[in-house]
């Protein structure tokens, strides 16, 4: 009889593609961005199914969890500023100008393209690919880490990792270019429940965020991760206003952003020098240093997410900010 | 019918589902959306190619690949949503 | 004395180097502006001078610049070049002189006299081209520099003509571009050389070298301003005097005969041409612009228009004397390419003097202009006189040379067209001089000639430049006459 | 211990630090900014001497080596595609300095050097590298800070045309990273030396196109060019300097090596890009004639002009690309050069005139001749006319294609110089038309320090036609498959 598992995946896979669907479909803006994480978390979950527990990781703490909760406070102010807050479901702003049906049937047509030349290259692939891994498994032990994907991340492709740092920097500089402006709404009356989970949740989360950190070295964790549950800690602080971001903080919140990155570039070119090339780590160090590089990622990473999340650089008015929502 | 034919087809679908509303919604929020679905199509198809069956471990490259892909998406997406609230706050004193 | 190996270049660079500083100059230095004009055209027909000497007594010039492999941007100064520099030296001196004194009070000068001393650099450079490639970038030049000045006035008619007039020329110019890169891909290099480079190539694929003549000699026909192409000429002639003068009666159209020329003697060869039976279609497209070129001017009524038509159909005596293949033609074709320019820019230059001193613009208003400005009507006199052909003046000489071509390449017909053209001439030059001197001006009320208030600038230059066609024609046999410079020319060309 | 740095880890961590400095200190970021484009500068010309000397320079990052690690590696077509950066930057950097100095431009000013720094980072990390991985992470950099740069002057239109501009660079970076994850999936190596001599086989073919259309949606080229003209119209002048003369040239630059690397599967494939160029050169000439505004026009030449340089690409077939690639290297650093010249010139036309409707440019009696004749000497290069490097470039693609027998792209060579000839010149009449304007045309107000940077973009653009020789072998040195060792 088939085994119990397979239909686990068929039954997961099926859900996956009707939450996507139902996503894009459902008309209220709400609940296809409940839907979209749910999607998110079952898709998680499909990756673990795969045996890929870092990406499931990933995924689950900061392709869903973060992009979520980016996407709900998006609606917020578009609820807000189009003082729609009250109303039941809050419709798309459908654009003024409505795209010619031509244009949406070629767009089709270019979708359908795309989509066959991906299965032609799925289908194509061969099922076990030849990978580097073996040579990953093999020059492990010169990584000073144990688990590999922490290994090709920080060790192997650490510049791709150290880019993928500035990337963010990028987005949090642009966004504070973007917006600008302090938001003084009262603060939400959060009811026993919350103070209750506070009390409880939030140590426990910070906790579990350096833990997923500290373990990346040897299983599934890493600094990403890592950084994303530390992230939410921010989120709960600014959601809850327990703190305000002040135009005072800005230089602290500035150093904090470029922390990972100054901090990864630094150590790349210091070991550099002597017979080694940027970003050899010496090998009895490299552990060490890559923990460093690590926690120091990790703090910039969460508090990079948690600016992200709050959106705008706190401008006083005087300095051309704007107050409202 | 192993795991990673279905979940090869299920990233598929995603994607194709993610391009279609990324070039035809109307909607900016729905626009993003969109988008980020055809991330995580792409992210099934990577993870799904690095699998192996079982007693053999899968090749973590694809996997770094993704997560970066991941935390490039996020930071993405950020700045569109940025963006997009500018718009509403823009549009919305216009008409005010 | 030394002979400067670098003297093309520094003949180049008086003009080249003049441009920028002539752009810089603020509005309010008149003074300083004329002193360098002057300067600059002074030293420049000193150096060509020079060279002419130097090239007299058999020095070769030969600059070479890699541009791209294979590719070079090639300067030389063989006698062909120094011809064409000599005429446009000369004039220039003489046309700053004249646009000086025509532009006392007129906005934008600085940037007139800096597109101005651009066009000459480009004319000097289309000169002294060693190869087509070269030969295209001076060209293109060219039409960018005379753009500007084109529409200098900056009226809605201008900027009208200026358009059209970028159309033709650019289009021309990237025919040019084909036409060259069709040569560069076909003979694998793009050199002048006397008698031809494309000799072995058009015996094999006769075809590709008969479309390679057609192409190369349709885009300098343009400039030529050859039957189909010449519409732009009579509408440039919005442009202020001295841009009527020296450009479109000497640099840019010469520029085209020049460059028909060089393919023709240097590019395909006179015997290869002919084997390709390009010769007679040419010769007949030349005969036809003649024709048609003194019957268009014979109706205008604006003073302007009619000069500019008979320029079409004057230029292409040289392309005919070219395309006739015998030596004594091109000896005629050449001594015209000298004469024809110094008659033009008199005609023109008095046109200006009367547009600007008594405000006559149209044939019909010249009734007794003659008394009100004796010197410049005398020059206007002398040089329509030369056109139509009269014995003592320059433009009998080089007429009487292509009509010993025409008989010496048994082509009679040309003989019958030199006569006609001649008569032609004569009808539309004659009733402006008859009115001029034989009519007296109406009275004083309507439209009458008033007191003539040109300056020695404007006076000057018209008679001086008569008095060379008249030198010319008379003194043709002297030893550095331009007939004498031509027979040295043609010598080389035809390898006797 | 001592550091020994080499020059190519400067190029690309020097502008990384100076954005780090310059974020970190917004008051002092100009001055920054200035100070760590001259350093990067001399780190490029420090490793073009490297280059010249030894030829290419490889350095395995991490010391593991190529399949495992990553390799930076400079041969003379990255350390072209760097000065180009570079020079361009600097120079517009100091246009920068004037155009962006408004009262109430203060923002501005504080924001424009740590987006424009790490742009940099990116570019030099694109021209440097060699995994196609690490170029996708390049890309994004770039795109972030692209979008950026954008938006800064956060008018309405500006953030609509930011928003179009994210959404087709985040879908053209997703089936880039795809096509990149499939290229592994099957090869196995991430690397270019990995990828050459591959066999093409019907997946490798899908994976390639994927890669080829996120790249076209990156650098506009025709079908998907939607979100270019409105994004570089809508920036401020130094942004959209950068934008069209540098961000466009990455995407660009990393089809070459693709080309260069990878087998071109099939013929028609090539003849495809070929006929995208050539709907790009037609379609962007028309649409620049149609254009209202000065900038919108510029932005539809950029338009049509990167049609071209796909036009190039494609013009003598497949045997042809191992020429190719010089004509297309030579037609991307003539625009590079001449596009930023124009934007920034009309950028200097609308500050001093106000406005940059192309209709009523000759209404004000105010004149900016030394802008105006900055933007007519672009205009020369950008049409290709000689001596400038844009005719070099196009008498390279004429070249190859009439030799090879492609008529049809000189065709399209000639019409797409014709078109731009018809849309500049509305421009130039514009500046030299005089009669419908009312006051007295005062003759030379309008010179600007500003003035000088533009001026000397155009002057280079015109100029470099004449060292095109030496340039053409410089871009040969450690060309992997070529002539030259």
């Amino acid at each position: 009889m088939t085994d119990p598992l397979m239909i686990f995946d068929l039954l997961l896979a099926l859900a996956i593609v009707a939450l996507a669907v139902a996503s894009l479909s459902v008309r209220d803006l709400f609940s296809m961005i409940v839907l979209f994480i749910i999607f998110g978390l079952l898709s998680a979950l499909a990756w673990v199914r795969l045996s890929a527990p870092d990406v499931a990781l990933a995924e689950a703490a900061i392709g869903t969890g973060v992009t979520g909760a980016l996407l709900l406070k998006t609606l917020h102010h578009l609820r807000y500023v189009s003082g729609t807050l009250g109303q039941q479901t809050a419709l798309g702003v459908t654009p003024v100008a409505p795209v010619p049906m031509g244009i949406i049937l070629a767009n089709a047509g270019f979708c359908g393209l795309i989509t066959l030349g991906l299965l032609v290259a799925f289908l194509g692939a061969p099922a076990t690919g030849p990978g580097f891994d073996a040579l990953v498994a093999e020059a492990m032990p010169q990584s000073g880490v144990e688990h590999p994907v922490t290994g090709v991340l920080l060790n192997f492709r650490a510049y791709d990792t150290l880019m993928e740092v500035v990337v963010l920097l990028a987005a949090v500089i642009a966004v504070w270019q973007i917006e600008r402006g302090l938001s003084d709404a009262p603060a939400p009356v959060m009811g026993e429940v919350w103070q209750g989970f506070a009390r409880l949740a939030l140590p426990a989360i910070v906790v579990v965020g350096t833990y997923l950190l500290w373990v990346g070295a040897e299983a599934p964790g890493g600094a990403f991760q890592g950084g994303a549950v530390l992230a939410a800690v921010g989120l709960l602080l600014l959601l809850t206003r327990a703190y305000i971001p002040q135009p005072a903080h800005r230089g602290v919140a500035r150093g904090a952003f470029v922390l990972g990155t100054a901090a990864f570039a630094l150590v790349a070119i210091l070991v550099a020098g002597g017979g080694r090339v940027a970003f050899e780590y010496p090998l009895e160090h490299a552990k060490t240093l890559i923990l460093l590089i690590e926690g120091v990622v990790t703090l910039s990473i969460a508090v990079t997410l948690a600016a992200l999340f709050h959106g705008r650089e706190p401008v006083a008015l005087s300095e051309g900010g704007r107050h409202d929502t | 019918m192993t795991p990673d034919l279905i979940y090869g087809l299920t990233g598929i679908a995603v994607f194709g589902i993610g391009l279609v509303g990324a070039l035809c919604a109307q909607d900016r929020l729905r626009r993003v959306l969109a988008l980020k679905l055809c991330s995580v199509g792409a992210g099934f198809l990577l993870v799904v190619g690095a699998w192996r069956e079982p007693p053999a471990t899968p090749d973590p490259v694809p996997h770094a690949l993704v997560i970066t892909g991941i935390v490039v998406m996020v930071s993405a997406t950020a700045v569109a949503l940025a963006l997009i609230r500018r718009l509403q706050t823009l549009e919305a004193t216009d008409e005010r | 004395m030394m002979d400067a190996p670098l003297l093309p270049l520094f003949i180049l660079l008086t003009s080249l180097l003049a441009a920028p500083i002539l752009f810089a100059l603020p509005e309010r230095a008149a003074k300083l502006r004329t002193a360098i004009n002057l300067g600059m055209a002074a030293l420049k027909v000193a150096l060509v001078g020079w060279l002419s000497l130097k090239v007299s007594q058999g020095v070769i010039y030969d600059l070479r610049f890699e541009m791209l492999p294979g590719l070079e941007f090639k300067l030389q100064a063989d006698p062909l070049a120094i011809l064409f520099i000599a005429l446009s030296a000369v004039l220039w001196l003489i046309t700053t002189i004249y646009s000086v004194g025509y532009l006392e009070h007129g906005p934008h000068r600085a940037r007139f006299f800096g597109f101005f001393s651009l066009c000459v650099a480009a004319t000097v450079g289309i000169a002294l081209s060693g190869n087509l490639f070269t030969f295209l970038l001076f060209y293109e030049l060219l039409t960018l520099a005379t753009y500007p000045l084109v529409i200098h006035r900056g009226t809605a008619e201008a900027l009208r003509a200026g358009r059209i007039y970028l159309i033709y020329t650019l289009a021309g110019g990237l025919v040019l571009l084909l036409g060259t890169l069709g040569l560069w891909v076909l003979a694998g290099t793009t050199d002048f050389a006397p008698g031809g480079i494309l000799a072995d190539m058009a015996a094999e694929n006769r075809l590709a070298a008969q479309l390679l003549f057609v192409v190369l000699i349709g885009a300098l026909g343009v400039k030529a301003a050859l039957v189909p192409f010449h519409r732009w000429l009579p509408i440039a002639m919005v442009a202020p005097a001295p841009v009527s003068a020296l450009l479109h009666a000497v640099a840019v159209v010469k520029a085209g005969a020049f460059g028909i020329m060089r393919v023709v003697y240097e590019v395909f060869g006179i015997e290869t041409a002919q084997a390709l039976g390009m010769t007679a279609p040419l010769a007949a497209l030349a005969g036809i612009t003649i024709i048609y070129g003194s019957i268009r001017a014979i109706t205008q009524d604006d003073i302007k228009k009619r000069l500019a038509y008979s320029t079409v159909s004057q230029v292409s005596y040289i392309t005919l004397g070219v395309a006739l293949a015998s030596p004594i033609a091109a000896v005629g074709a050449l001594a015209h390419l000298i004469h024809q320019g110094l008659m033009k820019i008199t005609m023109f230059m008095a046109a200006g003097n009367l547009a600007e001193g008594l405000g006559v613009k149209r044939v019909s208003q010249m009734d007794g202009v003659g008394r009100a400005m004796p010197g410049t009507m005398l020059a206007f006199t002398l040089a329509a006189l030369g056109m139509i052909g009269l014995p003592p003046l320059a433009g009998f000489v080089s007429k009487w040379y292509l009509a010993q071509g025409g008989l010496d390449a048994g082509q009679t017909w040309v003989i019958a067209l030199l006569l006609g053209s001649s008569l032609l001439n004569a009808i539309y030059f004659l009733p402006m001089l008859h009115r001029a001197w034989f009519r007296d001006a109406a009275p004083e009320g309507e439209g009458a000639p008033g007191r003539p208030r040109i300056g020695w600038m404007l006076a000057a230059p018209p008679v001086t430049t008569a008095v060379l066609v008249l030198v010319a024609g008379g003194f043709a046999n002297a030893p550095f006459s331009p007939l004498e410079w031509t027979r040295f020319i043609v010598a080389i060309e035809y390898q006797e | 211990m001592s550091v020994e740095l080499s020059p190519m880890i400067l190029a690309i961590f020097l502008p990384l630090f100076g954005a780090i400095v310059a974020f970190l200190m917004p008051r002092m970021a100009a001055l920054i900014g200035l100070g760590t484009l001259a350093m990067t500068t001399g780190a490029v010309i420090w490793l073009a001497h490297e280059v010249l000397v030894t030829g290419a320079v490889v350095l395995p990052l991490g010391g593991w080596g190529a399949p495992l690690g990553i390799d930076l590696r400079a041969d003379g077509l990255s350390v072209a595609m760097l000065t180009l950066t570079s020079a361009v930057g600097f120079l517009v950097s100091i246009a920068a300095l004037d155009s962006l100095k408004g009262a109430d431009q203060v923002r501005q000013r504080q924001y424009f050097w740590p987006l424009w720094l790490l742009l940099l980072t990116g570019m030099n990390g694109v021209y440097l590298s060699t995994d196609i991985f690490n170029l996708y992470v390049m890309i994004e950099v770039i795109a972030l800070a692209a979008v950026g740069l954008t938006v800064l002057s956060g008018s309405r239109a500006a953030l609509q045309a930011g928003l179009e501009y994210m959404y087709a660079s985040i879908l053209g970076a997703l089936l880039f990273l795809m096509g990149v994850g499939f290229v592994y999936l099957q090869l196995g190596r991430l690397d270019f030396a990995g990828l050459s001599g591959a066999a093409p086989t019907g997946a490798l073919v899908a994976a390639l196109a994927l890669i080829f259309v996120g790249l076209a949606l990156k650098t506009a080229l025709f079908p998907l060019h939607f979100w270019l003209p409105a994004a570089h119209a809508n920036a401020t002048a130094p942004a959209s300097a950068l934008l069209s003369g540098l961000v466009v040239k990455a995407a660009l630059y990393i089809v070459l090596r693709l080309a260069q690397y990878m087998p071109f599967p099939s013929e028609n494939l090539l003849t495809l890009v070929g006929l995208m160029g050539a709907g790009a050169v037609i379609w962007g000439g028309v649409q620049a004639l149609r254009a209202e505004r000065l900038k919108l026009l510029v932005a539809w030449s950029t338009v049509a002009q990167i049609g071209l340089i796909f036009v190039a690409f494609a013009r003598a077939g497949e045997l042809g690309l191992t020429e190719s690639w010089k004509a297309a290297a030579l037609l991307i650093l003539a625009h590079g050069i001449a596009k930023a010249a124009m934007f920034l010139a009309a950028g200097r036309i609308k500050d001093e005139i106000g406005h940059d409707v192309i209709r009523d440019l000759d209404r004000t009696p105010i004149r900016p001749t030394l802008a105006q004749f900055t933007f007519a000497l672009a205009a020369i290069s950008l049409i290709g006319l000689p001596p400038s490097l844009g005719f070099i470039g196009k008498w390279a693609l004429m070249e190859g294609a009439m030799a090879a027998g492609y008529w049809h792209w000189v065709a399209v060579t000639m019409v797409g110089t014709l078109l731009s000839v018809a849309y500049f010149s509305r421009v130039f009449a514009g500046f030299l038309r005089f009669d419908r304007v009312r006051a007295p045309v005062g003759e030379h107000q309008g010179w600007a320090l500003a003035d000088a940077a533009p001026l000397t973009l155009a002057l280079m653009a015109i100029g470099l036609g004449l060292l095109a020789a030496p340039l053409l072998s410089f871009l040969e040195i450690g060309y992997p498959f070529g002539v030259a060792p």
